[in-house]
């Protein structure tokens, strides 16, 4: 049995580590369940936005986070770019199985011009404030963990309001699921997509920022995170960016306590068996609804 | 350079083919191998070659640190590009598929990191392992000193954890072994696969379970990343030690450094009074603008040992030849930068590690006592 | 003056042949034209091509006058032009309320748009009734319902109307029916297509047959109910038989 | 439609030249290097043919038949070790327990469509390459496992000669079954579960029993085809063995080559299998090979999103025939009238 | 029987107690959103209803996979219309399941004869000369009359048509009046969903009338056409 310490420290870290899941996954959760774009990519973003952290911090030895205020309005006009030039031009019969080739290409070529720039060298950002923590009822909290998970937090909530409360959402959701009738009550639905992939990036800008803080990252990281990712919108419900969170939350915290009897590897399964748990049980996910595209 | 034409020789390069790998997971050891492989040619044909004024030209591939790719790569050298030698790769798990592509070829294969104990249990006859002992005798000085400690002051409990890597596993759990022997008790003993990038859990079970010492069975990032995570739980183990990461260059900037009195086995010493040594440190140093570290030595020492083979045998090509150098290095004790290294039937070397520590913000050789620069600080002090 | 006129327009799909070969329409304001023809002649083509959907290959649209040839269809909405397509055209993973108050995306008024709203709710029950389910769920014909909600909750100058009745039941039909008399009477060019022909050519000013791509015949609606030809080969044989009057 | 001397030009033909190039082959490659290479391509070649009985068929996007594959491969290479069978019975055996093993894992997978299939069959890969590297006291974890030589003693050359052969055997027989399904009424309903599901099911097509037998026939060959891999290649890494990459690479093959031919998958297979290779000569020392091939993958799904047979002959029937004029045009009249003829003729 | 179907509030149906009549052409009418398609749906096994039973002469069929009860001679037709986009008509057709085992079609002579048939189906529906066409580029009511050759292809017992005369042109639709009843004379049992009343009241014997869920009245049409109950719910003033 392990001891109340240890139960309690590692809830921590299951939480913080849920926050940056959750941050990870909602861009995912935007193109899949919103635009049936299967984004294969989304991770190969995230770590490109980690590399421009690094690099930020490595050659002008500023902050990590001040990278955002470049690669934020970066990813959004790339994510628009590669929608308007590539996912747009697809057939809407095939556009998912499509959308799952063109972006493992896109993913292929950031994995290789990455290598290609840094080398395959795993690389850290070195902060000051690294290692520093403070202690929370017993509990170690690590600074740089915690400062993700804000980031976390933040975005989400801007991201929700956003899909939520603006026309913008609307007319986005209205273009995916029918684009012919979304252009004849007048809106612009290449626009509106574009924009829609904008902000998927934009959050894989946040996101890959938030994960370069504390951890290491090479080139081909990005195979290590889309099964977990993609597992945690299935569980979450396709679409659903509260979903989204909730299970990446859950799924964070399952595998953190997992790793106290079972060990790292095995702790990691937990997001593929909760995968095919839903599957089975509700295919729908345990926080959308059927047909729900709801935010 | 010797031009006679006579007795086989000529002046035609001997080409050396080596997949390394320069990407992927490896890449920073192996790019350390390069640079080893790259000096040991150059000081070689600075002094006019091999084999009476034959040139070395090396054929570097790279494998991404995929062992398929490797054994394609071997496969390209022999077969198509038709180089006279070929030498190992970096890490066990590349070593053991190439040296199989060389066996069947006939070829002689000597290495420069294929260090745990599978390498030599797959039964080849072909193989040579370039550095002076295999992943599992690495700590065999630490283990002696802590087990010769007064009952008082001996490490009673330890926490281990290792990537899943035969090579990091090997050193881990080699240690693990004789101080489990000698009455230490195992409090954690962790896996985690070379792809890990969270060690927050892991950490976390450390530091709840305080023991005495801590053992990373690390390749680089993994134990800097361990390092890293249970400095953020702030938990201060009277020993830490961990493979290969602490002897990069790059470790103590990587920690922020925080690296008080964190332990290292390591092949190699800059300072080692072999005869070679001083030559390869300075000429290295000239090369490339800094000192020599163990990953280059280990390429080095291969090309050494190579090299005394190919003197020896008096031919360096495909074919016949190959299984010369074989049996000349079978029997025979060869000089290096790491010392005098000889062979057992598996191509086992019969030496052992010396354990490294880092004192202020330099790492020294602390054990065995014949060799040590400092004394070992144990307790270490708070990082 | 005509509200919308396509003069001699060409126009089809990818590489194929043209669908359309050659057709010329006009619709005047506060007028319906009908246009009936058999199964793939190229009716809804000629919606899609008159709403800026479809771009045609030569030949004009024109709106109002003005010569919106190539159009998108925002810019055709801008011009007035509003089309309800064919089948099911709802944003199915959407709920009711979300696809009808998109309808007035255009609308910037907030409360213009809510009057709407409460106009179509009143005047498609079932609209109301499902306000908050998911539009997908509802059955086929209340989908159409809802389809045509949408589409009046904006006031255009021109509704192009593809097969509005399918699908629907006969009290709502006449709904239907009723509502492009009002948007008629109340000035708007209405292009009409439909397979309910001899209802929908009883509605009509004027009539026009369209095969393979060209305008069989056209005339005033009534001269076309009465053509007996025409009635074997487009509007069936058996005169419409009104449902009986209670 | 289908005359004789067409569906001979457009299998006899390709299966001839096949058959031949096969044959010849190994005593044309010039250096055992080159017969190496030969001896990949037709791995993959296999492995993009196998796949597409459920890609090509069903329309079912897998990108977790590399899984299968090293689940073949690893099952080879643990019956051998550890039950002592012979090479060759072991593959057998092992493509039966891949195959059996395809059964729960279709259940599971084939339950849901489209893109969540696709993700289905990634977590497969990856949930896989957990189990065998945690799961180490029995697969050796990421010590790997290696697999005895079938033929013990053969010198290099011969023995890439000798599973030349075989891989090309194993090709022809995944060929002729996916051409016999194609023909079959099995195969129709297949197709139509490729375009709606549904509707199909409602005209009498058992759908789900459907998709989970070709599921398991592709299963059996994608097993064979990662046994003789391992075989041949004698070191399993399960982080080689269960990788997305190769199953993203079987699936970049068969489309390129085009889906719904027989022959597409073994074209993109020489394609790409070729490229790719050529790349690692070109670029071995970059990580460019990743850029070359997501550039090719990229042109392909913008340009040729059928596959490269589909549009070469699209292409030739475009410059034979200017204008798609297939269909027959006619008008309500014409109909009326031919119809009236019938009648009269009939009476 | 009392079949019943309720999704989350909305009850679809409500305890429908519905006999059609074998051999005979039967209608089953209703307001939108009466349960019609869904009543269609439990019937062929698309969603299991929540209470009751399907039985097809003496097999129950409730609950069972749609193609064991397509299987059974239970040919359907949506009513949103649905093809297979990507194949050309004539396959479309011959993919409708028939008698036969699943590798049949290897043999040429076996081949030659469906497709000799699927082209009869074709005909008949007057859209024989789209035959290499793909469905995908048709026009509404070309894939409507594509829908129908392929059920028909499959030579099933009973018919169940979703709206056969949506959007099919009225010369059109005398002819398929006509085809109905001459399947129906060879023995077919025909049930239809329609709002055309023109349609309804001259090809059917029987009439079932659905107002929200539950069956008001049944009969034939000209007893149909007069009751109160049936003018107020459906047919309107
Ligand atoms: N997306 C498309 N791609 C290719 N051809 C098409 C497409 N849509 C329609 N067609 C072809 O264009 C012709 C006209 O189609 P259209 O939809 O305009 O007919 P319609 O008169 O509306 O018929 P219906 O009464 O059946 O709706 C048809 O022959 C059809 O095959
Ligand atoms: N999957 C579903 N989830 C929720 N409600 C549903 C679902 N399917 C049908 N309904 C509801 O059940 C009721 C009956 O629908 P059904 O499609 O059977 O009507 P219908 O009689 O066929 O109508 P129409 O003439 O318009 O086609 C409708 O109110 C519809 O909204
Ligand atoms: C000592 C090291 C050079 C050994 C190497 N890391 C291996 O994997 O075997
Ligand atoms: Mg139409
Ligand atoms: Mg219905």
């Amino acid at each position: 049995m392990p001891s109340g310490g240890l139960l309690f420290q590692s809830i921590i870290l299951g939480l913080l580590l849920g926050g940056l899941y959750a941050l990870l996954a909602a861009g995912l959760t935007l193109y899949f369940g919103i635009m049936r774009v299967v984004m294969i990519a989304h991770s190969a973003f995230l770590i490109l936005a980690a590399y421009l952290a690094w690099w930020t911090n490595d050659r002008l030895g500023i902050d990590p986070l001040l990278s955002l205020v470049v690669t934020v309005p970066l990813f959004f006009g790339a994510g628009v770019l590669l929608q308007r030039g590539l996912l747009s031009r697809l057939r809407p019969a095939t556009l998912t199985m499509m959308s799952v080739l063109i972006t493992f290409a896109i993913a292929l070529m950031i994995e290789g011009l990455l290598g290609y720039a840094f080398t395959g060298t795993q690389r850290r950002i070195q902060l000051g404030y690294g290692t520093a923590s403070f202690e929370l009822f017993g509990a170690r909290v690590a600074v740089v963990k915690l400062i993700a998970f804000g980031l976390a937090a933040v975005s989400l909530a801007a991201l929700y309001t956003l899909m939520k409360r603006t026309q913008f959402g609307w007319a986005l959701r209205a273009t995916i699921q029918h684009r012919d009738a979304a252009r004849l009550v007048g809106i612009d639905t290449e626009r509106t997509a574009g924009f829609g992939f904008g902000l998927g990036l934009a959050t894989a800008a946040v996101g890959g920022t938030a994960l370069s803080l504390d951890t290491t990252i090479y080139p081909s990281l990005h195979w290590h995170w889309i099964g977990p990712l993609m597992a945690i919108i299935v569980v979450g419900g396709l679409g659903s960016v509260p979903g989204a969170a909730a299970a990446a939350l859950l799924l964070g915290l399952a595998q953190s306590l997992l790793q106290i009897p079972m060990g790292a590897t095995w702790a990691q399964t937990v997001f593929y068996v909760a995968l095919f748990a839903t599957l089975a049980v509700r295919p729908q996910g345990f926080f959308g609804g059927r047909l729900a595209q709801r935010f | 350079g010797g031009d006679d034409g006579g007795g086989g020789g000529s002046d035609d390069p001997i080409v050396v083919g080596i997949s390394l790998p320069l990407t992927g997971d490896f890449s920073e050891p192996g790019k350390g191998v390069q640079e080893g492989y790259e000096a040991w040619a150059k000081i070689t044909n600075d002094k006019g070659g091999l084999l009476g004024g034959r040139k070395i030209e090396l054929k570097i591939l790279d494998d991404q640190s995929n062992a398929d790719r490797v054994v394609a790569d071997y496969e390209q050298l022999i077969g198509s590009d038709q180089v006279d030698l070929v030498v190992g790769p970096f890490s066990t798990r590349l070593v053991v598929p190439s040296a199989r592509v060389a066996q069947e070829y006939g070829m002689l294969f000597v290495e420069p990191a294929g260090a745990a104990a599978e390498v030599f249990n797959q039964g080849f006859k072909n193989l040579f392992y370039a550095a002076p002992a295999v992943a599992d005798d690495h700590y065999n000085h630490l283990a002696e000193y802590l087990l010769a400690l007064p009952a008082g002051e001996k490490p009673e409990t330890v926490a281990y954890a290792a990537m899943d890597d035969p090579f990091a596993q090997g050193t881990a759990y080699g240690l693990k072994k004789k101080l489990e022997a000698g009455g230490v008790k195992t409090v954690v003993d962790e896996v985690y696969p070379p792809n890990t990038t969270d060690f927050g859990s892991i950490a976390a079970k450390i530091a709840a379970a305080k023991p005495d010492m801590v053992v990373g069975g690390s390749q680089y990032q993994d134990g800097v990343n361990l390092i890293v995570a249970l400095q953020q739980l702030n938990y201060q183990p009277k020993l830490a030690a961990f493979s290969t990461a602490p002897t990069n260059p790059e470790f103590a900037k990587a920690i922020g450094n925080k690296t008080e009195g964190i332990l290292s086995p390591t092949g190699y010493s800059q300072d080692a009074p072999y005869e070679s040594n001083k030559e390869f440190v300075e000429k290295f140093t000239a090369q490339f603008g800094r000192a020599p570290e163990e990953d280059q030595a280990n390429g080095y020492t291969t090309g050494q040992v190579v090299a005394a083979a190919v003197e020896a045998a008096g031919c360096a090509e495909q074919g016949d030849c190959q299984q010369k150098l074989i049996d000349w290095l079978h029997s025979n004790t060869v000089d290096t930068v790491v010392g005098p290294l000889k062979w057992d039937a598996t191509g086992k070397p019969q030496g052992a590690h010396m354990i490294q520590q880092w004192v202020g913000d330099d790492i020294k050789i602390v054990l065995p006592a014949d060799a040590k620069e400092a004394d070992l600080v144990y307790p270490k002090p708070a990082w | 003056m005509s509200e919308i006129e396509l003069v001699d327009v060409q126009a089809g799909y990818g590489r194929a042949a043209p669908v359309l070969r050659g057709f010329s329409v006009a619709v005047p304001a506060g007028s319906v034209v009908c246009l009936v023809g058999p199964n793939g002649a190229g009716k809804s083509t000629v919606l899609k091509v008159a709403s800026g959907l479809l771009g045609p290959r030569s030949g004009q649209v024109i709106v109002g006058g003005k010569d919106l040839t190539g159009a998108g269809p925002q810019k055709m909405l801008a011009a007035g032009v509003a089309l309800v397509l064919q089948g099911h055209s709802v944003f199915r993973e959407m709920t009711v309320e979300e696809n009808v108050l998109l309808g007035g995306y255009t609308v910037r008024d907030r409360t213009e748009k809510a009057k709407r709203a409460k106009f179509v709710k009143d005047l498609f029950p079932v609209v109301g009734e499902r306000w908050n389910s998911l539009a997908g769920l509802l059955s086929g014909g209340q989908q159409k319902q809802v389809e045509f909600a949408r589409s009046l909750m904006v006031d255009p100058k021109v509704v192009l109307l593809d097969e509005p009745s399918m699908g629907l039941d006969p009290k709502a039909t006449s709904t239907i029916f009723e509502q492009v008399v009002r948007m008629r009477d109340a000035g708007t060019a209405v292009l009409l297509v439909e397979q309910n022909a001899r209802r929908a050519l009883e509605t009509a000013d004027l009539g026009c047959v369209l095969d393979l791509g060209r305008v069989h015949i056209s005339g005033p609606a009534h001269e076309l109910l009465a053509d007996p030809q025409l009635g074997e080969l487009y509007l069936g044989g058996r005169p419409a038989e009104k449902p009986p009057a209670v | 439609m289908r005359n004789g001397s067409k569906s001979l030009l457009s299998y006899g033909l390709p299966a001839l030249v096949l058959v031949v190039a096969i044959a010849l082959f190994p005593s044309l490659a010039p250096n055992p290097y080159v017969l190496s290479s030969g001896v990949i391509v037709l791995n993959w070649a296999v492995l993009a043919t196998a796949w597409n009985f459920v890609g090509g068929f069903t329309g079912y996007i897998s990108l977790g038949h590399g899984a299968l594959a090293g689940l073949g491969g690893y099952a080879t290479g643990l019956l051998i070790v550890k039950a002592g069978l012979p090479s060759f019975v072991a593959l057998a055996v092992a493509a039966l327990l891949v195959a059996a093993l395809a059964v729960p894992i279709g259940f599971a997978a084939l339950r849901v469509r489209g893109a969540s299939f696709v993700i289905v069959s990634i977590a497969l890969v990856l949930i896989l390459l957990l189990v065998f590297q945690s799961w180490s006291s029995v697969t050796g974890g990421s010590r790997g496992l290696v697999v005895p030589r079938p033929f013990p003693g053969m010198l290099r050359p011969d023995h890439h000669r000798a599973f030349f052969f075989l891989y090309g055997g194993l090709l022809l027989l995944a060929l002729g079954t996916w051409w016999l399904l194609d023909r079959s009424r099995f195969g129709m309903g297949l197709k139509a579960v490729r375009e709606d599901e549904d509707k199909a099911e409602a005209l009498g097509t058992p759908t789900f029993a459907y998709k989970l037998t070709v599921f398991v026939v592709s299963a059996a060959f994608t097993a064979l085809a990662g046994g003789l891999y391992a075989l041949w290649f004698g070191d399993l890494d399960p982080v080689f063995q269960f990788s997305v990459l190769t199953g993203s690479y079987i699936v970049l093959m068969a489309l390129l080559g085009g889906v719904r031919n027989l022959y597409g998958p073994v074209l993109g297979a020489i394609i790409v299998g070729v490229a790719l290779e050529y790349f690692k000569v070109e670029f071995g020392n970059t990580p460019l090979h990743l850029v070359t091939t997501g550039l090719l993958l990229g042109l392909v799904v913008m340009f040729m999103p059928d596959g490269v047979i589909p549009s070469l002959t699209a292409l030739v029937k475009r410059l034979r025939n200017r204008e798609d004029s297939s269909i027959r045009e006619v008008t309500a009249a014409d109909l009326a009238e031919q119809r009236r003829e019938r009648e009269a003729a009939k009476s | 029987m009392g079949l019943r179907k309720a999704f989350g509030g909305v009850v679809a149906i409500d305890g429908a107690d519905v006999e059609f009549r074998p051999g005979e052409v039967n209608a089953l009418i209703g307001p939108n959103g009466s349960g019609k398609t869904t009543f269609f749906n439990c019937v062929t096994g698309m969603i299991k209803p929540d209470l009751g039973s399907v039985v097809l002469g003496d097999r129950d069929l409730t609950g069972r996979a749609p193609h064991v009860i397509a299987r059974a001679g239970v040919g359907r037709t949506f009513q949103l219309c649905r093809t297979f986009p990507r194949m050309t008509a004539i396959e479309n057709v011959l993919a409708a399941v028939r008698p036969g085992g699943v590798l049949h079609g290897l043999r040429s002579s076996h081949r030659r004869a469906e497709i000799d048939r699927a082209h009869h189906w074709l005909t008949r529906l007057g859209i024989e000369h789209l035959a290499e066409a793909e469905a995908r580029t048709m026009s509404w009511g070309q894939q409507k009359l594509l829908e129908l050759a392929g059920v028909l292809m499959a030579e099933p017992t009973t018919i169940l048509l979703d709206e056969p005369a949506g959007g099919v042109n009225p010369a059109l639709l005398d002819r398929i009046g006509t085809l109905v009843r001459e399947l129906n004379a060879e023995g077919r049992t025909f049930v239809i969903v329609e709002h055309n009343m023109d349609l309804v009241m001259s090809i059917s014997d029987h009439i079932v009338v659905f107002d929200r869920g539950r069956p008001i009245a049944a009969g034939p049409p000209a007893e149909i056409r007069a009751d109160e109950r049936v003018l107020g719910a459906y047919l309107g003033v």
